[in-house]
């Protein structure tokens, strides 16, 4: 399988700085790493460590300046990829070798229709145009398993969900069925089940076209069912490389054992968990009959359509309480949570906060709810101002409500809450760009826990972090919670964290609430098929299933 | 023209002189600017005082005389008017005026403009379906009939004027600011600001203004040259600036009728504005640099590490 | 759709009627024409007797009424200076703008995008520079100036082009080349500023990755992420020079509608005034209504 | 039909209308006057005399009657006949004011009667004596008796050599007319164009585009060859508002025609302008040759002043100099430099320039109360042979531009106007002389000079009628 001796890709010596008046900051230092056709190479690594860095040098998307590409040689099917032309290099992008990046909404041209964008791969390498184009297009989109695509191709970035979104990148990336496909975190937003079909399809187009796949992922799960072999990044340098059963089981470098070690065990029903002890029996929260319809894009004469994202959903909060949501990629969990915000309209129902109707309030009173909710948006880099300082992010909650904090503290409550998160104080003086995909995400989270509500909802909040600043995180989340007796609306995909922390969940599937229960209750005995087929999709260690 | 700090100050206020100065040095055009400019500020507030009597003196005899003749003294290198005035000294005391009704034109109408447009396309309100339609309304009323009913109704004066040029020249910022917002109040941090409960007020000006803010002032940069033109003509009805005062535009309009037998009268004018637009134009580029985070660098050291 | 055009479009009726009202009553606050008609020297008699001809003697709400009255008619009333219906007037001047300006904006806006585009790609580059000071130095240059000269240069040195007027393909070259300067230079600016911006996105490199060839990255991705401003300042020099392009209309002969407007104004020709302002308002609030149609075509988070 | 018999005018303005009774407008006239319509008489533009044109003979039957014999065979370009009903009908169409008639003006508020005595004979009577009818009909144009009466034309038909062929914004065409009564032109077709801006018109003569133009600005007549200066029976002045302290006081006035450096304003209107010294140019019945003008004496001025300043006059009062916009080239420059000029000899003057109709309202009567002392930038045109179209309106108290009230001057007035023969031109050059010796109301400038450019093509000069009319029969083809 591995073909270490004739790799298609060789990565040698590679540093990167990103240079400005300071310090140059290193952000790859001396990485080195090769991948055979056919093969799976999995780099794991703490957040920020480097990996989306060094796999964009290899499809020359690191600008230069401010980027510095230090040293390093990066051999392609036997090329020198530094010694082409640009032009060489653009006819190999898209083509040879691929690349889904990690944060899609930031990553999809907002102003074309997905259809056209994926199309435009085809039509750029001459591999097929207009009609016959858009015909691949639509069986790539049902092939990622985006319902109704021939409606979903006219559809444009904004109007998907997240993991449709990220699924639509899939897409894009595997159009041409290139030599090398670097997939950065291509599941962070995907439910179990659609994840395991996700990466399926990219397993059969190993199988198929004996194509290389580099991996960037935090999800060791995930990890052991791709990998044949594995890297661990920290800190901007390779820590561990070797074959994936090797590593899993027999890690070598101590931060590589901190991961594993942070790999739930088999059966986690009883393992210890971070939920709530003293839940409140006062309801903090409860929505009844919430319905969203989405107007589709209407010619000037056809009437409108309307799309029921959120199809007449109740439930409630209580004070200290986390409420899991999991579902379907696409069933309108980000809908839900944007509506309790107050940011779309619903087209129907209640919710009440406080004893207060959240969609009848007057601006003022709008003012004082929104003091008391906070929200971890699904895309971190979309949701910051990228003209702002992490400071200014962060203190902003500061500055719109100005009791909380006398301005005199806020650079010290900032350099805290950067800490808490796992990142540091000297971050705040850096603009959004200048992050990896799971660094922003931490820093929403700061943002949110910066104005002190009673309750946050976290869409997605831990999906790009590895294993160990998760479990930081959620502790920091989980002590908040006691502390402040906070609320959390905690939606996610990954179904360990929700176990672990949720004190209730709530299954959605196509915009309707298919099962709701106490954690234990609900893993331990789901009723709905749905909920079961989602407990089961857990994917097992290629090794295993290699051995049969 | 302002430079726009997002933040700057609140992080890197110690500093934020020196490196703005810094940043000015790197780019050498953007230096160069910024030294004619500092120039024509000077020559404005020092103008008057130093050559006011050389520019309003009469020299009947002397029309007309041609640029780089020694004979008359230095004052008159760049050749005299119709009147046989010097030609360098009016463009120094000109300036005065010039650089003032054009700033205070062009700043009001950016301002109101730009507010106006930030609020018309934030708001989906009644208002502001009014003043696009206002707006409408100013883009169809010629300018010059406006300045006739001003001339009219108030009298001459060069508030009218500075009025009656922003008024003209404020639906370009309005119509602009608007459609900028239209876009940037659908993105994900504009919703991120809301749903952290900040106002209105807030989100437009901290979020949104910031990047409307460096296309107005593009915009703004070339309307210097186009204000100061304008105001020439207005002054063909009374309302422009009125001699013995004077403004460049005023001067380049006087030597109109001269491009065939004396270039220079309406050359140096000319020459002055275009230098201050493209001195203006070339400053708000580099403050756009400046302003826009993933820019900066270009202005920057970049330090690289040893190899 | 179809009800925020109905909407847009009673509020823009509503909005001409305003501004003609307005336009009734300000006009004749800025003077009697009767002094302009008659030779100075004639008698107080025969001022009177201009008046009582053309309405003037009226009350001014009178002469309104008469006006609203007149109008449901479709009759604009008389030119004072010309003899004849004063929407006549203004309709055979409006065409000739009309033209030219569509001319001078698409031209110009084309180009302007293409260098735009090109300056932006490469910041800092000789290119950049170079068109960037070209651009700023034509659209600053007072534009008679430009005319002027170019004739002198063009007509009369070189005897390449016609010096003024119509006809012929060749007198449009010096006119348009003159109502582009502007345009231009004002359109490159926006066009690189945005475009900076639009190059530095994330799904710039999207792209990149797809291996799109360079002209489609720019001209393809930044470039239709730029357009809402351009379209926009485009649009804005479209109406001004839609509201008459006067120094060039009166430098080559062009029987435009701005000359048309400035000699109606100073000659208190009001009739006229009222029905260019009609004319060219309508075409103002109709280009409005259209780049306001223009912004959700050109992106989809748009919707009225 | 030969291209080379046609030829192509460049005016500096487009002709609002082409109504005929607007001759007297430079635009109007310069088209439509003796091409396409024709006057009764026509003034010598040496002598100011008129002379015969569609009348032959005219004949005072008493003071306030006037007989006029009318030319023979003549046609309209309609084919309809010229006879006694057609003039009576122009000039009732003329008076009787249901339309705007500019050239009415110059008949001031005479009333006429006209009546037919024969096919070819009118007889025109006035509710006064009119000493110069002959001369007054030199702005009658006969238009053919289908004109409409009540509304103003476009399309004149007249007896001129050329009709009207065609009226666009941009462009009059006049087409030779083969049954014109007189000599036949030897051009065959005219094509009027406009161009506001100086150098473009001379451009296009220079280029061949055009062979003609009018008014041209100095700077621009470089060419000897082609560029002919004429004087243009235009006179510049400044009015001194005689009703407003200080300018009450002759002293003041007096100092302000010394204080101006008159050879050096000169400059700014070419070599060949002429001092004035009065309102009329030489050639018109009144004009006085031996009239000096004011000199340049600053110290005399000063000494006036502070004479004034002595005997008590408010010599400090700012005093308003009202120009106007456009008025003559280099008419901005001029009042500048004479704001410079009285600022120097002491006088606290200050300009502001006006658009037209805001300057009309200090020229004509009634003048805008509290209007202040004033001096007010004119220009007076009088190419009509006579003084009669120049002192009632400046110097008698009724007259609209007038400031003064001074009874014994009037009385001059209305004898001179009544006056004929050697009487008359002495009587005005006598008021002439007292205006500018004693009165001092107004500043007389300069006797403007007017230039016109002419292809190479074309023979002929302009001279004192060509701002009011360019007849291209006189227009020769060079060969
Ligand atoms: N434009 C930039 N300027 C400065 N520093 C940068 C820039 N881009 C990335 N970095 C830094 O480089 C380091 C590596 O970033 P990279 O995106 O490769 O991390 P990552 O391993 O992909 O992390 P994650 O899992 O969170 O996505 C980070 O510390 C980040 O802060
Ligand atoms: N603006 C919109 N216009 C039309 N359809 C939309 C719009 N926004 C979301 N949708 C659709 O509504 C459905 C629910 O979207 P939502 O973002 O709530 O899903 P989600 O549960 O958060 O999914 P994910 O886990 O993938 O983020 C999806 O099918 C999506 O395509
Ligand atoms: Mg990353
Ligand atoms: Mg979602
Ligand atoms: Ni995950």
């Amino acid at each position: 399988m591995s073909n270490a001796t004739n790799p298609i890709l060789k990565v040698e010596g590679l540093t990167v700085d990103f240079l400005s008046d300071d310090e140059p900051v290193r952000a790859v230092d001396d990485v080195s790493f090769h991948v055979g056709h056919g093969e799976t190479l999995v780099i794991l690594g703490e957040s920020g460590s480097g990996k989306s860095v060094s796999t964009s040098t290899v499809m020359d998307l690191i600008d230069c300046p401010p980027g510095d590409i230090v040293a390093g040689s990066c051999l392609f099917d036997g090329v020198e990829l530094s010694d082409l032309s640009a032009q060489a290099r653009r006819s190999i992008n898209g083509r040879r070798i691929a690349m889904i990046f990690q944060d899609p909404l930031a990553y999809l041209n907002p102003v074309y229709t997905v259809g056209r964008q994926i199309k435009e791969v085809y039509e750029s390498h001459g591999a097929g145009s207009g009609k016959d184009a858009r015909a691949k297009t639509i069986e790539l989109l049902r092939r990622v398993g985006i319902p109704e695509p021939e409606n979903r191709v006219d559809f444009y970035p904004h109007q998907f969900s997240g993991g449709q979104r990220q699924r639509v990148m899939v897409a894009m990336a595997i159009a041409l069925k290139p030599d090398i496909l670097i997939a950065d975190e291509p599941t962070t937003a995907l439910d179990v089940s659609v994840q395991a079909q996700i990466l399926d399809l990219l397993r059969d187009l190993q199988r198929e076209t004996g194509m290389a796949l580099i991996m960037i992922t935090h999800d060791l799960e995930v990890a052991s069912s791709m990998a044949d072999r594995i890297i661990v990044m920290n800190g901007g340098k390779v820590v561990e490389t070797g074959i994936a059963k090797e590593v899993f089981s027999n890690p070598q470098h101590a931060y590589t054992r901190r991961l594993i070690s942070a790999l739930p065990p088999g059966n986690a029903a009883e393992a210890p968990n971070k939920r709530s002890t003293a839940i409140a029996s006062e309801t903090l929260l409860k929505v009844e009959h919430l319905t969203k319809h989405y107007v589709l894009a209407s010619g000037a004469f056809s009437g409108k359509r309307t799309f029921k994202a959120v199809d007449d959903i109740s439930f409630e909060v209580r004070r200290g309480e986390t409420l899991g949501i999991v579902g379907e990629s696409g069933s309108g969990k980000s809908s839900v949570a944007r509506m309790l915000l107050g940011l779309n309209a619903p087209s129907s129902g209640k919710a009440v906060f406080a004893g207060e109707n959240i969609f009848e309030m007057n601006e003022k009173r709008l003012m004082a709810f929104r003091r008391k909710v906070q929200m971890v948006f699904q895309d971190p880099y979309g949701s910051m101002n990228p003209r702002m300082r992490v400071y200014s992010i962060i203190s902003e909650p500061w500055a719109i409500h100005r009791d909380i904090l006398s301005k005199n503290r806020w650079k010290a409550r900032v350099a805290e809450l950067l800490e808490l998160v796992g990142l540091l104080p000297e971050h705040a003086d850096r603009y959004p760009h200048q992050f990896s995909g799971g660094q922003r995400q931490r820093i929403a989270i700061a943002r949110a826990l910066a104005s002190e509500p009673e309750l946050i909802v976290c869409d997605e909040a831990v999906s790009a972090l590895d294993v160990s600043i998760q479990a930081q995180v959620i502790d920091l989340l989980a002590d908040l919670r006691t502390r402040l007796s906070l609320s959390y609306i905690f939606i996610t995909h990954d179904l360990p964290i929700v176990r672990h922390f949720a004190d209730r969940i709530m299954v959605m599937k196509d915009g309707r609430i298919v099962e709701e229960g106490q954690t234990s209750a609900l893993f331990g005995a789901p009723r709905h098929e749905y909920t079961q087929s989602l407990l089961q999709a857990v994917p097992k260690p290629k090794w295993l299933t290699h051995a049969q | 023209m302002t430079i726009i700090t997002t933040d700057t100050k609140s992080v890197t206020a110690p500093g934020t002189g020196r490196l703005l100065l810094a940043y000015l040095k790197r780019d050498k055009l953007a230096l160069a600017a910024a030294i004619f400019l500092a120039i024509v500020v000077l020559a404005a507030i020092l103008g008057p005082w130093l050559v006011g009597d050389a520019a309003s003196r009469l020299g009947l005899r002397q029309r007309n005389l041609a640029p780089f003749s020694l004979g008359s003294g230095w004052i008159y290198v760049l050749g005299a008017d119709t009147l046989g005035r010097p030609i360098l000294a009016r463009l120094i005391v000109g300036a005065q005026n010039t650089a003032g009704i054009a700033a205070a034109a062009v700043f009001a109408s950016m301002l109101i403009g730009g507010t106006l447009g930030l609020v018309a396309g934030y708001s989906e309100r009644w208002y502001s379906h009014l003043i696009l339609r206002l707006a409408d309304v100013v883009m169809s009323f010629p300018s010059l009939l406006l300045a006739l009913i001003v001339l009219y109704t108030l009298g001459p004066s060069i508030t009218n004027l500075v009025i009656v040029l922003a008024v003209t020249r404020m639906p370009i910022y309005l119509r602009t600011a608007r459609a900028e917002v239209l876009e940037l109040r659908e993105r994900m941090f504009v919703s991120a600001a809301r749903a952290m409960g900040a106002k209105p007020a807030r989100i437009i000006v901290r979020h949104i203004a910031p990047l409307v803010l460096p296309t107005l002032v593009t915009i703004s940069a070339i309307d210097f040259a186009t204000v100061i033109l304008s105001e020439s003509a207005l002054s063909f009805l009374g309302l422009g600036i009125q001699p013995p005062d004077f403004t460049w535009g005023a001067m380049v309009a006087n030597g109109r009728g001269y491009l065939t037998t004396a270039w220079w009268i309406a050359f140096w004018p000319g020459l002055a504005i275009m230098l201050t637009t493209l001195s203006l134009n070339i400053l708000s580029n580099w403050a756009r640099t400046v302003a826009d985070p993933q820019q900066r660098w270009r202005l920057q050291t970049l330090r690289k590490a040893a190899r | 759709m179809i009800t925020y055009l109905g909407r847009r479009a009673s509020h823009s009726i509503l909005s001409v009627i305003g501004l003609l009202t307005l336009v009734f009553f300000l006009t004749r606050l800025t003077g009697d024409p009767s002094a302009l008609y008659l030779p100075l020297d004639s008698t107080a008699e025969a001022r009177a007797a201009f008046a009582r001809l053309n309405g003037l003697d009226q009350p001014i709400h009178w002469q309104f009424l008469e006006y609203l009255r007149n109008l449901l008619h479709l009759d604009f009333g008389e030119s004072l200076r010309q003899n004849r219906s004063a929407m006549q007037v203004a309709l055979e001047a409006f065409p000739e703008t009309l033209k030219l300006a569509a001319v001078a904006i698409t031209l110009s806006t084309a180009l302007a995008i293409l260098v735009g585009s090109l300056a932006a790609a490469r910041p800092g580059s000789m290119f950049d520079r170079v068109a960037s000071l070209i651009s700023l130095a034509g659209a600053s240059a007072p534009d008679f100036w430009v005319a002027i000269v170019g004739i002198l240069v063009f007509a009369v040195g070189l005897g390449l082009l016609p010096t003024s007027g119509t006809g012929s393909w060749a007198h449009w070259i010096m006119p348009s080349f003159v109502l582009m300067l502007r345009p231009f230079g004002l359109l490159v600016q926006v066009v690189r500023g945005t475009m900076l911006s639009a190059l530095a996105s994330p799904y710039i490199k999207t792209a990149r990755a797809k291996g799109l060839p360079r002209h489609k990255i720019i001209f393809g991705h930044a470039l239709r992420n730029s357009l809402l401003p351009v379209v926009t300042v485009a649009g804005d020099l479209a109406t001004s020079l839609v509201n008459g392009a006067v120094v060039v209309e009166s430098i080559f002969g062009w029987p435009g509608i701005g000359k048309l407007m400035i000699d109606s104004i100073i000659q208190r020709d009001f009739a006229v005034v009222q029905s260019t302002i009609l004319v060219t308002a309508t075409a103002i609030f109709i280009l409005n209504i259209a780049i306001d149609l223009l912004y959700a075509v050109l992106d989809p988070r748009i919707r009225y | 039909q030969d291209a080379a018999q046609e030829i192509r005018i460049v005016l500096p303005e487009q002709p609002a209308n082409l109504e005929p009774c607007g001759t007297i407008i430079t635009n109007v006239g310069q088209i439509l006057s003796q091409n396409v319509v024709e006057p009764l008489t026509v003034i010598d533009p040496i002598t100011g005399q008129p002379q015969p044109k569609l009348a032959t003979e005219w004949t005072s039957v008493d003071p306030t009657t006037w007989r006029i014999k009318l030319r023979e065979g003549v046609k309209f370009q309609d084919g309809t006949e010229l006879n006694a009903d057609a003039v009576a009908f122009s000039i009732n169409r003329m008076i009787d004011g249901k339309i705007t008639c500019s050239n009415m003006a110059k008949f001031g508020d005479a009333k006429l009667t006209v009546s037919p005595v024969d096919d070819l004979t009118v007889e025109i009577k006035s509710d006064r004596p009119e000493p110069i009818m002959p001369t007054l009909l030199s702005v009658v144009m006969i238009v053919s008796p289908k004109t409409p009466v009540d509304q103003a034309v476009n399309d004149p038909v007249g007896t001129g050599p050329f009709t009207l062929s065609t009226f666009s914004p941009q462009t009059v065409v006049l087409d030779a007319f083969d049954g014109y009564w007189g000599k036949k032109p030897e051009i065959t077709k005219a094509t009027y164009v406009w161009r506001p801006e100086s150098s473009i018109r001379a451009a296009m003569v220079e280029t061949g585009e055009a062979d003609l133009t009018p008014s041209i600005a100095i700077q621009d007549a470089s060419n000897p060859e082609t560029d002919f200066a004429y004087l243009n029976s235009e006179t510049t002045a400044i009015r001194i508002d005689t009703a407003e302290p200080p300018l009450d006081d002759p002293r003041v006035r007096k100092a302000l025609n010394l204080a101006i450096d008159w050879e050096g304003l000169a400059q700014l209107f070419g070599d060949d302008v002429k001092r004035a010294s009065q309102m009329v140019v030489s050639g018109i019945n009144g004009h006085d040759e031996a009239l000096e003008p004011w000199p340049y004496d600053p110290q005399e001025a000063k000494k006036l002043i502070e004479e004034a300043r002595t005997a008590g006059v408010a010599v400090d009062t700012e005093i308003k100099l009202i120009g106007r916009n456009g008025i003559y080239p280099n008419g901005a420059e001029a009042m500048e430099a004479m704001m410079t000029m009285w600022q120097d000899a002491g006088l606290n003057v200050k300009l502001t320039m006006l658009d037209v109709a805001d300057w009309l309202r200090y020229l004509q009567k009634p003048f805008p109360s509290e209007r202040g002392p004033n001096l007010l930038q004119m220009m007076h045109d009088n190419n009509k042979g006579d003084a009669a179209f120049t002192v009632p309106i400046f110097y008698r108290s009724s007259g609209s531009y007038s400031t003064l009230a001074d009874p014994a001057f009037d009385k001059e007035i209305d004898e001179a106007l009544a006056a004929t023969g050697e009487a008359r031109t002495n009587n005005f050059k006598a008021i002439f002389g007292k205006a500018r010796r004693q009165v001092a109301g107004d500043i007389p400038m300069f006797h403007m000079i007017g230039y016109t450019r002419v292809g190479t093509r074309l023979e002929w000069k302009p001279d004192i009628t060509t701002n009011s009319e360019i007849p291209l029969a006189n227009i020769a083809i060079k060969d």
